[in-house]
């Protein structure tokens, strides 16, 4: 292989690594988010990407929205059904131990999409061309404005995240939360409600996923959220979980793993050298990248 | 404890003994006169299958608290070594058996030791992950089948094989937990930082319950495709050690009896479903979700079944920790 | 009548089907479709008065897509349900699961789509109770070849393969034999997973290679986003591919300009004036709203050449259903006349489809 | 000779010296106190000669030999146990078990001895279950054996981590507040406990706490430390009357 | 101002507080003394909002507060230092001072307040950055106490703050109860150092068991004979 082109095709390949890495890490900051506060794997979250997406989907096909207005819906929709999956699955495990409420986030998972199956077939829909791709071309390298749509958004709404989380008072009280719930309690913090709104945050990211990924795809399915969920957990891990700005990164660096090992050596191996770099690094940085290693105090 | 104390331990020892002949002449028999179908007998076989996964999975799980979801990897190791024997060497099944055992308990022990130091999610996240590099390091060797599976496997496994494993793999780890090397297991479990200061090697317990339990898994990867024909990667999934942690927490982290009780619930539910297939695993998720929320502690949170009239019996205490049954 | 003959079935009103069928998991959408064709064909069936008299009942049983659970399913359906008759399962792998539980238990098995020859011929031997009634890969495979070499002067070619199904790693193998004996080079092989999303690492791994015409054997779900991101890396050549591309979500999916320049091999083409065809594409939409993919054909057709044979068979024995099989000859079906070869493998023809803005254009017509 | 001998025993977190230059030197039979204000380092000296922490400069000699570098377990396999500040319990398991599992590394059937449950397992098990329940004796928690040990009483679970401690058969024990959260009158017992046991096993106790009346009860000689660094060295009466104990720590004169 | 009248709480089948009676006037230190298990903290914990009581009224200025979620009770006034400390460990000694004015709006007042704290524990202003988790065990317990007198409480329920304190620092902490006391802050002080507790508080009660067994003046009950031998070591 000539020099020239080699380089050209490393080039393409850190663009489309960038662009599949900031899949993940959108859907990884809601997981990350939540786990951070309530130190729950929520392996719905993937499937609540799964329902944002739908609704997306049926906003613009049914009710004919555009694409903004269908954004939205689909994020309280999302956010709502966070809501209602905390209450009645996970808030009566609050004192549960961890793994059950594991179980039963596998479950919910589960349930989200074999229901799906029964209620929308498993059969994949095609979103409408709400927001059509444009290519853009640098000397042989080619970007579309979706790739940097997607691109821009995770990185905003890490931004907008780790300010809430580590600057505002609702951010400090989620932190405290998953923490010592009954010491929060005694700060006057309304633990409940916080749990909540922490869902409903999740949730409504993991929904803008959906619908973004609806987009750039072309297609959605009852099925779709559990492999993006696993890899956005890997990257989440990857980065350091709990902590926003890990998801963000651990996200890229796995899009551009996969991009490398598939362009390089074999796109077969490309999950498997994803988790094989997961475990390196975790042997080198047990808490992720960005994560600190906070020895518990004797 | 008294010579008393230990005579009535063995004593109850034979007694399961006795029970396990009982139980196995009076499914054999059925089996004989027909009166068990093959579905149901393939059932059967299936339950004492995910038995010994599911118990072998407590022994990292539920007694030395290490948050492992890898396991179908280790069986996987085991249903392919095994087969590639006696398909392509004519190695005969107990060898093949064995040789899938060692197999995955070397596997376990080689990526367990790095591995181990890590804990809570970052440990399941990583076992996930040596799951599926197992499973795609398959996927990727034409020699065993690659992504077809590997096929034309004689069907070695009867209901003798997998009833008299499970009762191995239960009396082995059973007795395990209740020896000192068993308390230390648990006392990892509990709380590492006081286990180290007892003077427990931790890393050391951790690594063989690593290996053990995956040893066990590799005897349950041998079993199951010498009688389902095929060995097929698509089997080994982390959906399939999400159905195997499924059991364990189900029935209770630290129960023997609550994982045999779950694998046993939950392989019939998923058999009993099959007549529905589009509810199936609707009901399934709603049952799941329906008893963690019943029993969040699993069936039967850390105490064993049936042990309460034994444990009277010889007055013995039984809390905490898994006792003789 | 003739019911009393019969050793498995206890109701002399009805004859029960088994359908060992990818109901959930990775593969369901293929096995709804078959499993929809089947259940029109029997309604049509039982609706005209039934086979020799008795109703058909079709009992589907899920086998989550994988393999265990395959031979779970027909061991439910056999030993249970005591069916006389098995149809499925859909993939190759899973059909290899079943064969066996099939050939023990003395029950003839129809697969609609495994186009694997492994499943109905081990070691050069015919599988006594297992027929198929899709063609195989090797004809499919060489179709293309051929079609690339000569209709479009192709020197070198890709192929990009879906690792997890045999069915892909089949055409592969085939297409990679004819078009190198045709002369021509293999320049790039790439693989891909079911269920992957993102596929621009590979293409453009394949773009740098610069082949004449790429090879994509895999099923439309997959392919519409394979086209869709090829496209958009500005891969030009024409794009090649088999039966699993017939569905109208690949248009959807890649979109219609995106599919210029594309040709598939398949089993028959819903725009055929044939009435058959007709008919069956009116009913099929009034049952179920859709138009019906290649997979629901050949579910309704692997149902209609066991009605067939029973009626040949007059009665529904199996072994005497299994006889009957064997002997088929010139049916007429929707997707085409087949009669079974010594294998239990159709002698069928194939259609070449190339589609131009969204819309399948009949091509040519291959026959064996 | 020293049972145990640090040198220059130096410990920094990021900026901080949490211990820093201390030489300690501690004889068989001794029963010590280790006091000061709170964020002294006091704790962390009991990490670093458990291994929890490595020093960062140093040395630390227990029985003639460093063990610096050693994992906490192969620590208390030398003969060092100790009580945590935090109490650390195996919670969910019974009182009993609690106290036979810190026999563990001195039992000698193995694994496929346990396994088969051949001759050694019993004898051996017959013995520990004796030996535990008669330091739950001494406790006086032998009624509460088969008790889950988060359910007991705060003091009941400090008396069980010394038990627990005690069990390991350790030359060294290291108490870390042993009285904290105990009202006076336990406080006394408690004393009255920790004499009893060092005479009865021939103990040597490192004792870190701040209820004066205990430490000057028991302790025949006390180390104070401040800012991580030893400031005064001596017996009860020399550090009650210390000034520079006083003003760092005592703020008064204790009787 | 805060009237405990006959209150039973469970911990599933325990009983562990068995229909007790408490009276806090306001402007007043109260301290609760007995032995391990005999159910203080319980009562702080009830009263809190953390527990909620099966029997009995626990009335705060008139108002039946029992069985109202903590975060309400918080907000009318009654702040409490948990056993055990209970800081937020993985946040900066910052952020939990911070915490503890959750339910302020006035950022001036908040403002004012951090500065008091800071003066009051000069160690917590040195380290106002480091992660509350590294802290020793004293310095936790500062922050403990400088976190519940962010929310400025009306009624401060301490739960042993002088555990694990060294002398110096317990005689200090003593003197800051006093002083906030002093300040119009009514307190209710749960101790094992009977002697300071008695010697600070104007209103003392003895709990055994779950049950009320002595009540009184602080002072009289220092010098009775029971308490003497049970809690005074002689
Ligand atoms: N892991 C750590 N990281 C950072 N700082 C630490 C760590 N452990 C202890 N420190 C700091 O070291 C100093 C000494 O802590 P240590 O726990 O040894 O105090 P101590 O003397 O036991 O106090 P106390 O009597 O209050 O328990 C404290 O200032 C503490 O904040
Ligand atoms: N979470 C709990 N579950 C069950 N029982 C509990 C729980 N917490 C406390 N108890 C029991 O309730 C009783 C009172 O406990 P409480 O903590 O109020 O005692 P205390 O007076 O504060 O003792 P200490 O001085 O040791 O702190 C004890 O018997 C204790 O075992
Ligand atoms: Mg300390
Ligand atoms: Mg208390």
């Amino acid at each position: 292989m000539e020099f020239s082109s080699f380089s050209q095709q490393l080039g393409q390949q850190l663009i489309n690594g960038i662009s599949l890495g900031s899949i993940y890490a959108l859907i990884a900051l809601g997981y990350t988010m939540v786990y951070g506060i309530i130190r729950l794997i929520n392996f719905a979250h993937g499937d609540i990407y799964m329902l944002g997406a739908y609704a997306g989907f049926f906003a613009t096909t049914v009710f004919k929205w555009p694409f903004i207005p269908s954004l939205v819906f689909a994020m309280a929709v999302a956010a709502a059904a966070g809501i209602i999956i905390e209450r009645a699955a996970y808030r009566p495990l609050r004192h549960a131990p961890k793994i059950a409420v594991l179980i039963t986030a596998i479950g919910i998972s589960l349930l989200l999409e074999y229901g799906g199956i029964l209620l929308v077939t498993p059969q994949p829909r095609t979103f409408p061309a709400v927001f059509p791709a444009e290519l853009y071309h640098f000397g042989g390298l080619v970007v579309n404005n979706q790739q940097i749509v997607i691109l821009t958004v995770s990185l905003i709404l890490m931004v907008v995240l780790t300010y809430v989380v580590n600057r505002t008072k609702v951010g400090k009280a989620m932190r405290a939360v998953s923490y010592d719930t009954d010491a929060a309690r005694l700060m006057g913090i309304d633990v409940d409600r916080i749990i909540s709104v922490t869902f409903a945050i999740g949730s409504s990211l993991a929904a803008a996923a959906g619908v973004l990924v609806g987009v750039y795809y072309n297609s959605i399915d009852p099925l779709m959220g559990i492999m993006p969920g696993l890899k956005a957990f890997v990257a989440a891990v990857l980065g350091g979980i709990g902590i926003i700005p890990g998801a963000m990164l651990g996200g890229i660096i796995m899009g551009i793993i996969e991009a490398l090992v598939s362009g390089f050596i074999s796109s077969t191996f490309r999950d498997a050298a994803a988790f094989a770099i997961l475990i390196i690094i975790l042997l080198f940085k047990p808490s992720g990248l960005l994560g600190k290693n906070v020895r518990e105090k004797v | 404890m008294t010579i008393l104390g230990m005579n009535a331990k063995r004593k109850t020892d034979l007694v399961s003994l006795a029970a396990c002949l009982g139980l196995y002449a009076a499914v054999q028999a059925m089996i004989e006169f027909d009166i068990i179908g093959s579905f149901w007998l393939l059932n059967i076989i299936l339950i004492c299958i995910n038995i010994i996964l599911a118990v072998s999975l407590n022994l990292i799980n539920g007694f030395t608290g290490q948050f492992s979801i890898g396991h179908a990897g280790f069986m996987a190791v085991g249903a392919y070594l095994s087969a590639v024997l006696t398909v392509k060497f004519q190695v005969p099944f107990i060898l093949a058996i064995l040789a899938g055992a060692v197999a995955a308990g070397v596997l376990g022990f080689v990526i367990g030791l790095p591995t181990l130091r890590l804990s809570g999610d970052y440990l399941a996240i990583a076992t996930l992950g040596l799951g599926e590099i197992i499973r795609i390091t398959i996927l990727n060797i034409p020699y065993v089948g690659g992504a077809s599976g590997f096929m034309g496997i004689p069907r070695y496994t009867s209901f003798t094989w997998v009833f008299w494993a499970m009762v191995f793999t239960v009396f082995v780890i059973k007795n395990l937990i209740n020896s000192s090397h068993g308390r230390a297991c648990i006392s990892i479990r509990e709380n590492e930082i006081a286990a180290e200061a007892m003077g427990v090697d931790t890393t050391r317990y951790k690594v063989l319950a690593f290996t053990i339990g995956a040893a066990f898994a590799g005897i349950a990867g041998a079993l199951f495709s010498h009688y389902f024909y095929i060995a097929h990667p698509a089997s080994f999934t982390f959906m399939k050690s999400f159905d195997i942690l499924t059991m364990v927490v189900l029935g209770g982290l630290g129960s023997l009896t609550g994982s045999i009780t779950a694998a046993i619930l939950l392989t019939f539910v998923s058999a009993a479903l099959a007549g529905y297939p589009e509810w199936r695993m609707v009901i399934y998720s709603l049952l799941l979700i329906a008893l963690m929320l019943y029993r969040p502690q699993g069936l039967f949170g850390n105490k064993e079944l049936s042990l309460k009239v034994f444990g009277k019996l010889r007055g013995g205490g039984v809390r905490g920790t898994a006792q003789d049954n | 009548g003739c019911g009393g003959s019969s050793t498995t079935s206890s109701d002399a009103k009805e004859i029960k089907v088994g359908g060992n069928l990818e109901l959930t998991g990775g593969v369901a959408t293929f096995g709804n479709s078959v499993a929809n064709g089947v259940k029109l064909a029997f309604k049509e069936v039982n609706a005209a008065g039934g086979v020799l008299g008795k109703q058909l009942v079709f009992i589907a049983a899920d086998n989550k897509s994988e393999p265990s659970e395959s031979t779970n399913a027909i061991t439910k359906l056999i030993t249970k349900d005591k069916v006389v008759a098995v149809i499925g399962a859909v993939a190759s792998t899973n059909t290899l699961a079943a064969v066996q539980v099939a050939q023990d238990n003395k029950i003839p098995l129809i697969t609609p789509t495994s186009t694997n020859p492994r499943v109905t011929v081990e070691n050069g031997k015919v599988r006594e109770w297992v027929f198929r009634s899709c063609f195989i890969d090797p004809f499919q495979g060489s179709v293309m070849a051929n079609f690339a070499s000569k209709s479009l002067n192709a020197k070198t070619a890709a192929i990009y393969t879906d690792n997890s199904s045999d069915y892909s790693k089949g055409l592969t193998e085939v297409f990679e034999q004819t078009f190198t004996k045709n002369g021509g080079k293999i320049v790039a092989k790439e693989a891909f997973l079911q269920k992957d999303q993102d596929f621009k690492a590979a293409l453009t791994k394949i773009k740098a290679a610069n082949p004449d015409v790429i090879f994509i054997p895999a099923y439309y779900e997959e392919v519409g986003k394979i086209v869709k991101q090829a496209r958009e890396l500005g891969i030009t050549v024409p794009l090649l591919g088999a039966d699993g591309w017939d569905s109208p979500k690949l248009v959807e999916i890649a979109g219609a300009a995106a599919l210029n320049n594309v040709y598939f091999s398949n089993h028959y083409s819903p725009e055929d004036k044939d009435p058959r065809v007709v008919k069956f594409v009116e009913a099929y939409k009034k049952e179920y709203g859709q138009v019906p993919d290649a997979l629901a054909a050949l579910g309704y057709d692997a149902a209609m050449l066991l009605v067939d044979a029973i009626k040949r068979a007059g009665s529904a024995e199996p072994a005497k259903i299994k006889d009957a099989l064997a002997q088929t000859k010139n049916l007429q079906l929707v997707s085409g006349v087949i009669s079974l070869d010594a294998n239990h493998n159709p002698v069928k023809s194939a259609a070449i489809i190339e589609l131009k803005d969204g819309k399948q254009i009949f091509k040519e017509k291959i026959n064996p | 000779m020293a049972l145990l001998k640090t040198t220059k025993l130096t410990k920094v977190f990021g900026g901080l010296r949490a211990v820093s230059n201390v030489n300690l030197e501690i004889h068989p039979g001794e029963l010590v106190g280790l006091i000061g204000p709170n964020g002294a380092g006091k704790t962390t000296v009991f990490n670093l000669l458990t291994g929890v922490y490595e020093p960062t400069e140093g040395e630390i000699e227990f029985d003639g030999k460093s063990v610096v570098g050693l994992r906490p377990f192969q620590i208390t396999q030398r003969g060092i146990a100790r009580t945590f500040q935090n109490i650390r319990l195996f919670a969910d398991l019974t009182v009993l078990d609690n106290v036979k599992i810190a026999y563990h590394f001195h039992v000698r059937y193995g694994l496929v001895e346990s396994i088969l449950r051949l001759g050694r397992y019993w004898q051996e098990e017959a013995e520990i279950e004796a030996k535990a329940l008669r330091f739950l004796e001494i406790f006086q928690l032998a009624d509460k054996k088969d008790e889950i040990a988060k359910n007991l009483s705060y003091g009941e679970q400090r008396r069980l981590e010394i038990a627990r401690a005690l069990a390991a058969q350790p030359k060294l024990l290291l108490l870390d507040e042993p009285a904290a959260g105990m009202n006076p009158q336990e406080t006394q017992q408690l004393m009255e406990m920790i004499r009893w046991i060092r005479r009865q096993f021939n103990l040597t106790i490192l004792l870190i706490e701040h209820d004066m009346s205990l430490v000057m009860g028991v302790c025949e000689r006390i180390y104070v430390l401040d800012y991580g660094s030893v400031i005064a060295h001596g017996t009860p009466q020399e550090i009650k009357t210390n000034p520079r104990v006083i003003e760092a720590y005592l703020g008064e004169e204790v009787h | 101002m805060l009237k405990l009248d006959n209150i039973s709480v469970y911990y599933g089948a325990i009983h562990a507080l068995k229909g007790i009676s408490v009276e806090v006037k306001e402007g007043e230190i109260v301290t609760l003394i007995g032995a391990n298990g005999a159910g203080k903290s319980t009562t702080l914990r009830t009263i809190s909002g953390l527990l909620k009581p099966r029997a009995g009224q626990i009335l705060f200025e008139g108002k039946n507060i029992a069985g109202l979620p903590a975060q309400d009770i918080v907000k009318m006034g009654i702040s409490q230092v948990p056993e055990g400390r209970r800081i937020f460990a993985n946040m900066t000694v910052l952020e939990n001072l911070e915490l503890g004015a959750y339910t302020r709006k006035d950022s001036a007042g908040i403002a004012a307040d951090l500065e008091k704290v800071f003066a009051r524990f000069p160690r917590l202003a040195e380290r106002r950055s480091q992660i509350a988790g590294t802290l020793s065990g004293g310095e936790q317990q500062m922050l403990a106490i400088g976190r519940a007198l962010m929310s400025r409480p009306r009624l401060l329920l301490l739960d042993e703050p002088s555990m694990g304190l060294a002398p110096l620092l317990v005689k200090e902490i003593f003197a800051i109860i006093k002083e906030i006391n002093a300040s119009g802050t009514t307190i209710l002080l749960v101790e094992q150092n009977a002697h300071m507790a008695l010697s600070i508080a104007h209103q003392a009660y003895v709990l055994e068991t779950g049950r009320i067994t002595l009540a009184g003046k602080a002072a009289d009950l220092a010098q009775s004979e029971a308490v003497r031998k049970a809690y005074l070591g002689g």
